[in-house]
């Protein structure tokens, strides 16, 4: 353990270094509309799959809603746009609930007529949910696949709620936003480099930020109570607190996610909601090595990667090849391809303490 | 639309025929989850294979409706029994493992079959006697729902008497409560989980067959049962007198929402009601362990 | 005598079932009692009342004159209650240098953890309890690599770091070679200099050798209480405990 | 992966860090217009947009089909002025984040010059936004709900004032006042259902109840139960997929019968009823603007060239594969009008569609009869007709309406104000573009 790379603080922050900097460099070589925009939204899949990795790697929450979160802000963002196209005094309500009867429009939508304050809750109110969801979950002691089924249970009863009040949320057909959002009177556009920066600087900023707080003491203790949690509650710690607050910041980064999610591709719909995207993002985190960050972020880009660019013939067998590559991961290597590393690089250096600890990685249970 | 006694105990019937086949979906789950831990994700694909089975056996083979609800229940069982050697065995000990592997299992099921049967969808047909409405009275109800309504009856009865009346229930009771103990006993453990999923499958496989008949046969079919079902067997506390139990009231909640209010907001409600049930009561209606101890 | 725990007439049924039955008990400061009793007598049960894992039917429990029953595990784990499993729960794929540092609870606002990469108190206390349990050695290991008595050592060290007033440790020694069992012993009398420890334990001989204070239970009451040469001549005692454990072994 | 320009680096870490803050760069970075020009006798590139996969693929995968064979057609023909359409067909997958993403790759990489494809009403929203700030044009070439005025958008399908305007009127007069209203919980079945209202009122109809079931459901117990208590004439269904076979199935399996409580569909024509068994669709109606079996010699030619193409495999015509099939030659028509006007090497997607603006597609060409498009809001002018399903699966035609009926996406809304070719007129004059 303590000769393998993969364990070196210093390694590890340079891999991030070494990630980012990659990532930061695309835009100065690639000049294509279409790509630059891609990669904006595989950088929003980065995200989710970050938000997956804190909850279920490093806390051992299994989340399969986490698409409420994304949804809801997707949602916000596109309210926020739409207020933007709308003349408060000519034509204050969107056209969709002219529609569906509504002359007025409703408190909550005006809640978004300012830009600011749209973003503002576009953010707060997925993360207050989670403060508020996770904290009655977490005290009655919900764990484990439990907590999964019912987050499973919740996501699919809202998406059914926002498919069911058309007039607020123009049901299936869901939103789409006329221009892209402006910011001090710009439009941030969702073909061009700085549409692609702001993804960055999110993705960026917020792992770095989950990856501090993973090697902090709060860190330390959510890993342990993943181990364990009726221990870490003998030891004095709240640990639904503690759990909330896992739960809570990978919420609001998953919630990050939705909002840079409608900026680039300026449509929101109750897919958004669907249980197959939640877990798509599960398995992104698990493919890529859930205990992992940037193992996750890889993870998504290689799998959404895979599905945009392998070839139609593949891609007519690619949910059958992910999924048989998904049952491997599961099966063999329970920490994804970032075990697989972390197990090599191990074997590397050390082979034999190495090849001891890669078999126990191998045989542990990684709850 | 006017709201009398007799179309709300019409609703109560069709409540009684929805939560019938909540429970059937829900039934083989119950039982593999219920006695091996398993968080079967691919049990909705399960059910479509029986489907598919059912399928083929009416159209290539020229089997009576009838005749392929049991040869589904064989078919899928089978199928059941080669995911348990070849994956689920090795993962008894992870149950988040078994929820995230089965998950895989369930695209490669799904995409399997609609590489092989393409994605249109196919159908069943039935024997004319099950495609008419029994009255009785005010009340009706289709044949084909009553059908359902007895074959869930006596799939729960039948269970029942292997779980609680059979040396293999004694054995199946046994290693759910103490595998370790169970060994010791020379119960072979690895065995029974084996042929509890193996049960688990068959039955969803038989599930599958009535559904075929009721709808529509479709490659991703499976997908809107299994959210149900886990809330069926989540509620019920993984028993079966739970899932029973459990499977009788989501029904009729939905049903009877859907009669006062609309369809969609039924559903709403009934996902919303079963979360803050198990906020306030975790281990469900009757949970495996109660009827233990 | 100034009273560390207090309890009271404690009742804790299961449906009709009455695990403890009207128990009382005073444990005194800076002593080290040992519980021993037949199993089902009730000393786990008796455990998770009183560090908070289970909620008493009836009667009370007071530390330091403060009422424990109602609160929290965490609350009373903060109130200075440390407690060792009969399993030893240590984290199996955190080091033991991680293990310490996060029994150190003496800050337990999430807000801050966040924020706290280093700390020197814990430090110098992690530097004290290493010397205690003689882990320093093994501080990089995996937890889950550890051998048996190393894996007790470990949670009674994470017990330690919590600072703790009172220290229930059941069965301490269980899976340990004589060796061990000894250099356990020495830490335990170590440990008494400062803080009040109730032991579960089954090994006679390791009572004896540790023991101030020998309290038996059975059926959930409190059957004996007192030194071990009292508790071994008593002839309740006798016929219940040692009788049961003749036969059994 | 492709980088299609490699810029040197200049400086390239003080671009990067100028890229993320300056202001200016907040200003459109894509160019908004259509980055390529046609040349004569090269490929004309069209994007085909359908899901290949998943499950919208039922119906989708047919208009997919259906478009490649009538691009065969035309271009073994000589194509469009000597050049050939060359299609990138691209699968959507039933996943409207793909359709989005994909739209995005057909305009910006592929460079098509239109594109064809979507076939629900989430679909094409979530394509739009793509579409409108690339100033591309969508040929939608399906029914939908209207209540939309955007300036790039072609659509071929009947509009939900055209849809049901006839089927309603026959429906009373043939069988009873008293109808029930049931259809899939979205948009498209509750502006139909708003029209179809306006018509029952003008029929002298009665609705006895109106129920919607979540998209995807295949449990009508509870809206059989209503229909069962109210006792209607017949029912009007706007139900979608697999839920409309599950509803056709479970309503006879229930006890009612074609004869005496039909079903008057706007969705379940010849692939849904054989999807369904032909029984459980024998004597329902459908209003739709093609049928199978319409007796006309381009309906023949069309319907039999089609099956013994390679893409006939499944062996049937539909409304909306005939809808697809018209697309392309409104497309063409319309960018010979363009390429005529303008040139071939100045033509962009605004001038295909400008030149759209009252293309008619006589008899010979177009399989359900002629039909044009209209100049203003893009729609197109169809003749409705009413088949009832057979006990073999096809339909025979038991009313059309004598003329061609007028497209209006905001029939139902005139307050909105009209549609026109620059964008959504209000009463005061005021226009608005991209309505959607």
């Amino acid at each position: 353990m303590s000769s393998n790379p993969y364990h070196d603080k210093r390694c590890q922050w340079l891999m991030y270094l070494v990630f980012f900097a990659g990532v930061g460099l695309i835009p100065v070589f690639i000049d294509d509309a279409f790509l630059l925009n891609q990669f904006a939204l595989y950088g929003v899949f980065g995200l989710l799959a970050v938000s997956i990795s804190l909850c279920w790697g490093a806390g051992g929450i299994l989340n399969l809603g986490q698409g409420l979160m994304f949804g809801l802000s997707a949602y916000g963002m596109a309210m926020t746009m739409q207020m933007q196209s709308q003349d408060p005094i000519n034509n204050p309500i969107p056209p969709f609930m002219l529609n569906n009867g509504l002359d007025h429009l409703p408190w909550f939508w005006s809640l978004f007529s300012s830009t600011g304050g749209g973003i503002f809750l576009t953010l707060a109110v997925p993360t207050l949910f989670c403060l508020l969801f996770g904290g009655l979950m977490f005290s009655a002691r919900v764990s484990g696949p439990f907590f999964a089924i019912i987050s499973l249970a919740l996501l699919s009863a809202v998406g059914t709620l926002v498919l069911d009040i058309q007039p607020y949320t123009n049901g299936a057909n869901g939103i789409s936003p006329p221009m892209p959002l402006q910011i001090f009177g710009a439009p941030l556009d969702p073909y061009s480099t700085s549409m692609f920066w702001v993804v960055f600087v999110c993705l960026c900023g917020l792992t770095v930020l989950a990856k501090l707080i993973t090697q902090s003491k709060f860190g330390q203790i959510v890993h342990a109570l993943k181990n364990d949690p009726e221990r870490v509650r003998f030891l004095g710690y709240n640990v639904a607190l503690y759990e909330t607050l896992i739960y809570t910041l990978s919420g609001f980064i998953a919630a990050v996610a939705g909002c840079c999610f409608t900026l680039i591709v300026q449509y929101v719909s109750p897919a958004q909601f669907d249980v197959a995207f939640s877990i798509t993002m599960v398995i992104w985190a698990g493919i890529g090595g859930r205990l992992s960050l940037l193992g996750s972020i890889i993870g998504a880009l290689l799998i959404q990667g895979g599905q945009s660019y392998l070839g139609d013939s593949f891609l007519n067998s690619w949910m059958l090849i992910l999924g048989l590559f998904f049952i491997v991961v599961v099966r063999f290597l329970p920490r994804g391809l970032a075990g697989l590393i972390e197990s090599v690089l191990g074997r590397l250096r050390t082979p034999e303490p190495a090849a001891h600890e890669a078999s126990a990685a191998l045989t542990k249970s990684g709850s | 639309m006017d709201y009398s006694w007799v179309t709300f105990a019409n609703a109560l019937l069709l409540g009684l025929s929805i939560g019938s086949i909540w429970l059937i979906a829900a039934l083989g789950l119950t039982i593999i989850y219920g006695t091996a831990g398993v968080i079967n994700m691919a049990h909705g694909e399960l059910i479509m294979l029986g489907a598919y089975s059912a399928y083929c056996l009416q159209t290539y083979l020229g089997v009576s409706y009838l005749l392929c609800i049991p040869l589904s229940f064989v078919i899928v069982a089978l199928f059941g029994l080669v995911i348990e050697r070849v994956l689920i065995r090795y993962l008894y000990a992870r149950p988040l493992d078994t929820l995230l592997a089965t998950w895989g299992v369930s695209l490669v099921l799904m995409q399997g079959v609609r590489m092989i049967f393409g994605n249109d969808p196919k159908y069943i047909n039935m024997p004319q006697f099950l495609s008419s409405n029994v009255s009785f009275g005010p009340l009706s109800l289709s044949a084909f729902r009553i059908l359902i309504i007895a074959m869930t009856a006596v799939l729960v009865g039948a269970f029942w008497y292997v779980f609680y009346r059979t040396h293999f229930g004694i054995k199946i009771r046994a290693v759910t409560q103490n595998k370790e103990m169970a060994a010791s006993f020379g119960i072979n453990s690895q065995r029974i989980y084996m042929l509890t999923f193996a049960l688990g499958a068959g039955l969803a496989g038989l599930a599958g067959s009535l559904f075929a008949a009721l709808s529509i046969v479709l490659p991703n079919m499976g997908t809107g049962y299994i959210v149900q079902s886990f809330l069926v067997v989540v509620t019920g506390g993984g028993s079966l007198l739970g899932s029973v139990a459990a499977g009788a009231l989501t029904g009729e909640i939905q049903s009877v929402l859907a009669y006062l209010i609309n369809d969609t907001f039924a559903r709403f409600m009934l996902f919303i009601l079963i979360v803050v049930f198990l906020r306030f009561r975790p281990q469900g209606l009757f949970s495996a362990g109660a009827t233990r101890r | 005598m100034a009273g560390v725990l207090e309890i009271r007439d404690l009742h804790k049924r299961f449906d009709t079932h009455h695990v403890i039955n009207g128990f009382s008990l005073d444990v005194a400061e800076q002593t080290l009692s040992c519980l021993v009793g037949p199993n089902g007598a009730g000393k786990t049960t008796l455990m998770d009342l009183i560090t908070g894992r289970l909620k008493p039917t009836s009667g009370s429990v007071r530390f330091h004159g403060d009422e424990l029953t109602g609160l929290s595990e965490n609350d009373i784990a903060r109130r200075g209650l440390g407690r060792k499993f009969q399993i030893p729960a240590v984290f199996k794929d955190l080091s033991v240098r991680d293990n310490l540092t996060v029994a150190y609870s003496r800050h337990v606002n999430p807000f801050i953890n966040m924020i706290r990469f280093s700390d020197p108190a814990m430090n110098r206390r992690l530097e004290e309890v290493c010397t205690l349990v003689g882990l320093h050695n093994r501080l990089r290991v995996e937890a889950g690599l550890l051998s048996h008595g190393e894996t007790q050592w470990l949670e009674i060290g994470m017990v330690l770091m919590q600072e703790p007033r009172l220290l229930l440790l059941d069965e301490p020694i269980a899976g340990m070679t004589e060796g061990e069992i000894e250099k356990t012993a020495h830490l335990l009398r170590k440990i008494r200099r400062t803080a009040t420890l109730i032991v579960v334990e089954h090994d006679m001989g390791f009572v004896r050798e540790i023991a101030d204070v020998v309290t038996v239970m059975h059926m959930g009451t409190l059957l004996a209480q007192g030194r071990i040469d009292e508790i071994e001549a008593n002839p309740k005692v006798r016929d219940v405990y040692l009788g049961t454990e003749e036969e059994s072994a | 992966m492709s980088i299609t320009r490699r810029r040197f680096i200049r400086n390239a870490s003080l671009t990067a860090a100028a890229a993320a803050v300056a202001p200016s760069l907040f200003l459109p970075g894509a160019k908004g217009a259509w980055g390529a020009t046609l040349s004569k006798g090269k490929p004309i590139k069209v994007g085909v947009l359908f899901s290949l996969t998943g499950g919208l693929a039922v119906p989708e995968e047919d208009s997919a089909l259906v478009m490649q064979y009538a691009i065969d057609e035309i271009n073994a023909a000589g194509g469009i002025n000597g050049s050939p359409i060359e299609p990138v067909i691209i699968d959507a997958k039933s996943d409207m984040n793909v359709y989005s993403e994909k739209m995005r790759e057909l305009i910006l990489r592929h460079k098509v010059i239109s594109v064809f494809g979507c076939y629900t009403s989430a679909s094409r929203k979530a394509v739009l936004p793509t579409v409108m700030s690339q100033r591309n044009l969508l040929f939608y070439p399906t029914c939908y709900e209207g209540a939309e005025c955007s300036q790039n958008v072609i659509c071929t399908g009947p509009l939900a004032n055209q849809h049901s305007r006839d089927l309603i009127p026959f429906m009373v007069k043939t069988f009873g006042k008293k109808v029930f209203f049931v259809g899939s919980n979205y948009v498209w079945p509750k502006e139909s259902n708003k029209n179809a209202k306006l018509w029952l009122e003008q029929a002298g109809g009665e609705l006895l109840g109106e129920e919607y079931i979540p998209l995807g459901s295949s449990e009508f117990g509870p809206i059989l139960n209503k229909i069962r208590a109210a006792k209607p004439d017949f029912i009007f269904s706007t139900v979608v997929g697999a839920s409309d076979i599950a509803f056709h199935r479970q309503f006879k399996q229930e006890g009612f019968s074609a004869d005496k409580m039909p079903i008057a569909s706007l969705t379940t024509g010849e692939i849904e009823t054989r999807a369904m068994g032909n029984e459980f669709g024998a004597g329902h109606f459908l209003s739709a603007p093609y049928f199978q079996a319409l007796d006309n010699p381009t309906n023949h030619r069309f319907v039999e060239g089609f099956l013994a193409s390679k893409y006939g495999k499944n062996g049937t015509t539909h409304y909306n594969m005939e809808e697809t099939y018209t697309s392309a030659y409104v497309f063409k028509a319309a960018l010979e009008k363009a390429i005529a006007g303008h040139g071939i090497e100045e033509v962009t997607p605004a001038m295909i569609r400008a030149a759209a603006a009252g293309v008619r597609l006589e008899d010979s060409v177009s399989p359900e009869g002629a039909v044009w498009i209209d100049e203003n809001n893009f729609n197109t002018w169809l003749v409705p007709k009413i088949g009832q399903c057979q006990a073999d699966g096809s339909f025979k035609i038991v009313s059309q309406a004598p003329s061609q009926v007028a497209p209006d996406p905001f029939s139902i809304y005139p307050d909105a104000g009209k549609c026109t070719a620059e964008g959504l007129k209000a009463a005061n004059g005021s226009i608005r573009k991209d309505v959607i």
